[in-house]
């Protein structure tokens, strides 16, 4: 057993974990970070499958792909993080719960 | 050259004690102020050492310049930012710890 | 005489370079953004008709082919979709140009909709973009790119309306759709790893089933099942289309869910359709009965009339997921032809009906469907636009939807699961019950009508009542679009390979 | 030497869920974010590791640094609306607990979460089985690539599949970068420094010392690109770097740049690739197809207005909103927008 396979149970680790942070976690700030989370997972993976192959030969699709899936992970971390901005500014909270309240609420009164 | 090259496996092996004396002080001393302390201080040591024994095992002169340039600017990065980090803990009137 | 390939790349290239423009020049918007809407639809409309001249292609990006490059393929069922959000996206767009034209009036002293147009049309245009590079591309990992860049700008548009329930919702749809995407992502690696090739082509070719196939699949169908909002995992649809602005709404519910939906009909019906067993299309079937149920009795429910018409996005996408099994079952390619007159009769049906409610909520103030009686004296085109729609929806007669349920039926009844019929029907039935629940408000019930002193713009109005009669009328020009889908389809038995390393 | 490396990799392997789950588990979100900072710098040690030294320059420079500073900047925006002062303090209680109940108290479906937990270890499992039971396909592309190279231009085989093979995706991604830069303009206004944060002289001094530097070595990055690690990300991700510092030290005259001019500098890159991929197919070729000869001038040219461009939409993804415009318009509509949707009519 190559011990550059355990990587790929190191990314499934950091995948699994970030799912269950993005679906556990309550405050949004900790959601974004288990999304973050979840990708470098995926990444992980991609690049050991890059580097698994014989003879010391190194793929450089997946290399391309993890740096556009970096920059990717970047802008959609961006956008998010500035909308919790605004969701903690306009209700006053930096959660999602209670959210049935709220906008029966404002169903009601608009 | 071996010489040179055990001088150097020497040098490094003297910085490592430097860095894991500064992060056993970053995780166990009490307040922010002795952590950074620690940190800074420890580090710094430390890195020299390396740096020193990367450099005299190093068989070209530019990968020498490149470790000095890399020594030289972890230096300023590290003291500007204990700075900030401390000056800005001192703002927020944290005490400093006392064995009191 | 430019060919297909030439106007495929102009309806990536056009929409990119008109939206970089529109954020530089700002004050120009109103004028840049319907001149790219008509250009785009002058380059959909030339690429279909080259298409039916020259048949299905293959266009290397950057001269370099498949393993190592991009490829487009523009066959009949991406040539049908591109069809679909030409005219769905130009409707939209004149509503919108009238939208905003109108919110800006000097009654209206502060700039929030100055600013609302101001970065609409950028993220319009970038999200139509990315539809037409999702619908041309073969490569899986350029349709990633491609799907995060479709998930922001959605995400983006939802949240420009500023009120606290539609950043709420648009917050929960972004996260939705970066764990759809990861997930995407993860199975596109695992597929790499296995096959070492990306393009969906050759990947239908080689692919055998192995547990790591198995797992991708499923990992690339949660991605997608997420984004397209099947049933059990609907639940940041309905907000999220019910609060934005109305040209928005539009646009999520007619075109943005359709790019994930086309994904799955993709890798279901065409790049995994030679290893798929037959039990495993009815777990889509199943949840596509549930969506059909449960969407339509919360439609049923539902007071406001924005979340009634997003509730019905819901129900109505389950009938496409119902289709799945059929077309796996089904020897011709009728049930293929059903399912795409059902998503091309709901993106123009569904975008009408959201902005013939945008227009009645300006007018009126409120949407709340009890309160409506009477608009038909005020509103009288939006309304008729709007029962038309709606009654398009359900399936009446000469429209889009009848023929796709009407040969869906035939294919649950010819090939001996009539259960999926049943279920047709009764779907039909419910969108029937809601349909009039608004359509008697709208037209029947009469009582004075307290409106706004908002005046609508005609191209509002017209442009809505445009697409809905389009709906109406799309089982009239069956014959058409069959053939295209003759030309170049992607279904197993008459494949279209073409190019190939 | 290898039992070394094999240690080694064990510790990393076992390190970064490790990190991960403190990064969850951890009720202080400060405590959280710098975790998962440290969390990025391991990951790229990882790529070094694992033989990918551009994805370790990005992930050092975007994943860790960029990321990490955004969500520091968030979470200081967060703090000062809940105008709560959160300390530095070890011992202290951290508001954290009680403000945001922790999972605990939402565990009123305790089967559901169980079943679901259940599923989702179970399909870990066979994940985790079919990648040990999966033969890898040889070499994935590496061979194509590898007999490819000599028509790119370019000698670093990451830059030849980024730029040349595979340009089409990079050129999307220089727009997902460009519409999260103008999704931010369109959600927010930028951050206005508070009178009290002056900026300390020790850091506007190191900032006159390194931007220059960062400049410089920006610009080494995408040179050497075309023939080893390095490329138009990592040296945009370096001047972005700059700018944060720039705006971190509140230097007037970043603060003067009048907006015309940060629009075009956003724009530069997305424009000019996009221009040069139509002017390709001018030219004679398809979309993207450079001209065989001069393809690796091409190349630094779309990768030296694209670093510019990616530098400048990190700064302002950081500066986290847009500029002020000179108009009052702006100013009402922003009055406006933030009271929320007063008046019925944002449906």
């Amino acid at each position: 057993m190559n011990t550059i396979f355990l990587y790929n149970f190191s990314g499934l680790a950091l995948f699994a974990i970030g799912l269950h942070g993005l679906i556990r976690s309550s405050h949004l700030l900790r959601k974004i970070l288990a999304a973050n989370l979840m990708s470098s997972g995926v990444f992980l993976i991609m690049i050991v499958g890059a580097y698994g192959t014989d003879k010391g030969m190194i793929d450089p699709v997946p290399h391309a792909m993890v740096l556009t899936g970096i920059v990717v992970s970047v802008s959609a971390t961006a956008v998010a993080l500035a909308l919790v901005c605004l969701v903690q500014e306009t209700t006053n909270r930096v959660l999602l719960l209670q959210k049935r309240k709220k906008e029966q609420g404002r169903r009601t009164d608009a | 050259m071996a010489f040179l090259h055990n001088l150097g496996t020497v040098c490094i092996l003297i910085g490592v004690p430097f860095f894991v004396s500064g992060t056993v002080g970053l995780l166990r001393f009490p307040d922010i102020y002795t952590r950074l302390h620690a940190l800074t201080k420890a580090d710094n040591v430390g890195l020299g050492f390396v740096v020193l024994g990367l450099a005299l095992q190093a068989e070209q002169w530019n990968t020498v310049a490149r470790l000095l340039l890399i020594w030289l600017l972890v230096l300023i990065g590290s003291s500007a930012s204990c700075h900030l980090v401390a000056r800005a803990a001192l703002r927020k009137k944290i005490q400093p710890w006392s064995r009191s | 005489m430019p060919d297909t390939a030439f106007w495929a790349v102009c309806l990536v290239v056009v929409p990119l370079f008109f939206a970089i423009i529109c954020f530089v020049r700002s004050a120009l918007v109103s004028i840049l953004g319907p001149l790219a809407a008509w250009l785009n639809a002058i380059a959909a409309l030339g690429m279909t008709v080259s298409f039916v001249h020259s048949g299905p292609v293959r266009y290397a990006i950057g001269g370099w082919q498949v393993p190592l490059g991009i490829n487009f393929r523009i066959d009949g069922l991406s040539v049908l979709l591109i069809a679909m959000t030409a005219v769905t996206g130009l409707s939209v767009s004149m509503y919108a140009s009238g939208y905003f034209s109108l919110r800006i009036g000097p009654a209206r002293e502060q700039g929030r909709h100055q600013h609302q147009r101001a970065y609409f049309w950028p993220l319009w245009l970038l999200l139509w973009a990315a539809l037409h590079g999702l619908f041309l591309s073969a490569d899986l990992f350029n349709i990633y790119v491609t799907l995060e860049i479709t998930g922001l700008s959605a995400v983006l548009l939802t949240s420009l309306s500023g009120k606290a329930a539609a950043r709420l919702a648009a917050m929960r749809y972004l996260l939705v759709s970066l764990l759809g995407s990861c997930s995407y992502l993860f199975g596109v690696a695992l597929l790499y790893r296995c096959y070492g090739i990306l393009d969906m082509a050759v990947l239908a070719r080689l692919v055998s089933p192995a547990p790591l196939m198995w797992v991708s699949l499923a990992l690339l169908t949660t991605g997608l099942v997420l984004k397209t909002a099947l049933f059990p995992l609907h639940f940041w649809l309905p907000p999220a289309h019910a609060n934005a602005l109305a040209p928005v709404s539009a646009i999520l519910s007619g075109l943005v869910v359709k790019a994930s939906l086309y994904l799955i009909l993709r890798l279901w019906g065409d790049v995994f359709a030679q290893v798929l067993p037959l039990a495993a299309y009815l777990l889509p079937g199943a949840l596509g009965c549930g969506a059909v149920l449960w969407g339509a009795v919360q439609a049923l429910l539902q007071k406001r009339l924005k979340m009634l018409i997003a509730y019905s996005t819901v129900a109505q996408l389950g009938y496409m997921f119902i289709a799945l099994p059929l077309i796996r079952l089904d020897h011709g390619s009728s049930a293929w032809e059903a399912v795409i007159f059902l998503i091309m009769s709901h993106a123009c049906a569904k975008s009408a009906m959201f902005m013939a409610a945008g227009s009645i909520f300006l007018k009126a103030g409120h949407d709340r469907i009890n309160d409506l009686d009477g608009i038909k004296e005020v509103l009288p085109v939006t309304s008729f636009a709007f029962v038309v729609a709606g009654v398009s929806l359900m399936g009446f007669p000469p429209s889009g939807a009848f023929i796709g349920k009407w040969l869906l039926l035939g294919v649950s009844l010819a090939s001996g699961q009539w259960w999926w019929g049943i279920m047709l029907v009764i779907g039909s039935l419910l969108a029937a019950g809601y349909v009039y629940r608004v359509a008697c408000h709208l037209l029947v019930f009469k009582a004075p009508f307290y409106a706004r002193r908002q005046f609508i713009p005609p191209v509002m109005e017209w442009s809505a009542l445009l697409l809905a009669v389009l709906a109406m009328l799309l089982g009239l020009f069956a014959g058409y679009p069959l053939g295209l889908l003759e030309a170049g389809s992607p279904f197993p038995g008459h494949a279209c390979l073409e190019v190939m390393p | 030497m290898t039992s070394v490396m094999s240690f080694f990799d064990i510790m990393l392997v076992l390190a970064l869920p490790w990190l991960g789950w403190r990064l969850l588990a951890s009720p202080d979100l400060f405590r959280a974010v710098v975790l998962f900072i440290s969390l990025g710098l391991l990951m790229s040690l990882t790529w070094v590791r694992l033989h990918a030294p551009d994805v370790a320059l990005a992930e050092a420079a975007i994943g860790a640094g960029l990321t990490g500073a955004l969500f520091l900047s968030a979470l200081r925006r967060l703090e000062r609306m809940q105008d709560s002062e959160r300390r530095l303090d070890y011992a202290e209680k951290r508001e954290e607990e009680r403000q945001a109940p922790p999972a605990r108290r939402r565990r009123s479906k305790p089967i559901a979460y169980g079943l679901a937990l259940l599923l989702l270890v179970f399909f870990l499992v066979l994940l985790g089985w079919s990648l040990v039971k999966t033969s890898v396909s040889p070499g994935g592309l590496g061979p194509a690539v590898t007999g490819q190279m000599g028509q790119t231009g370019v000698q670093s085989q990451v830059t030849a599949v980024l730029l040349n093979f595979r340009g089409y995706d990079t050129l999307l991604e220089v727009m997902v970068l460009f519409l999260a830069a103008l999704g931010s303009w369109s959600l927010t206004r930028i951050r206005q420094p508070l009178p009290e944060e002056v900026a300390a002289p020790v850091l506007a001094s190191l900032v006159r010392l390194l931007v220059p530097l960062m400049i410089i070595v920006a610009g080494y990055l995408v040179w050497i690109g075309s023939s080893r690690a390095g490329g138009a990300f990592q040296g945009g991700a370096v001047l972005g770097a700059a700018g944060v510092l720039l705006l971190l030290a509140d230097v007037t005259v970043v603060r003067q740049i009048p907006s015309a001019l940060l629009r075009w500098a956003l724009v530069l890159g997305p424009l000019l690739f996009l221009l040069s991929a139509i002017a390709c197919m001018w030219i004679g070729g398809n979309l993207l197809e450079y001209p065989r000869q001069s393809a690796g001038a091409w190349i630094l040219l779309i990768e030296s207005a694209t670093a510019v461009s990616i530098g400048v939409t990190l700064a302002a993804l950081y500066a986290g909103g847009r500029p002020l415009e000179p108009s009052a318009l702006e100013e009402a509509g922003e009055v406006a927008s933030e009271s929320g949707g007063d008046e019925g009519e944002g449906e």
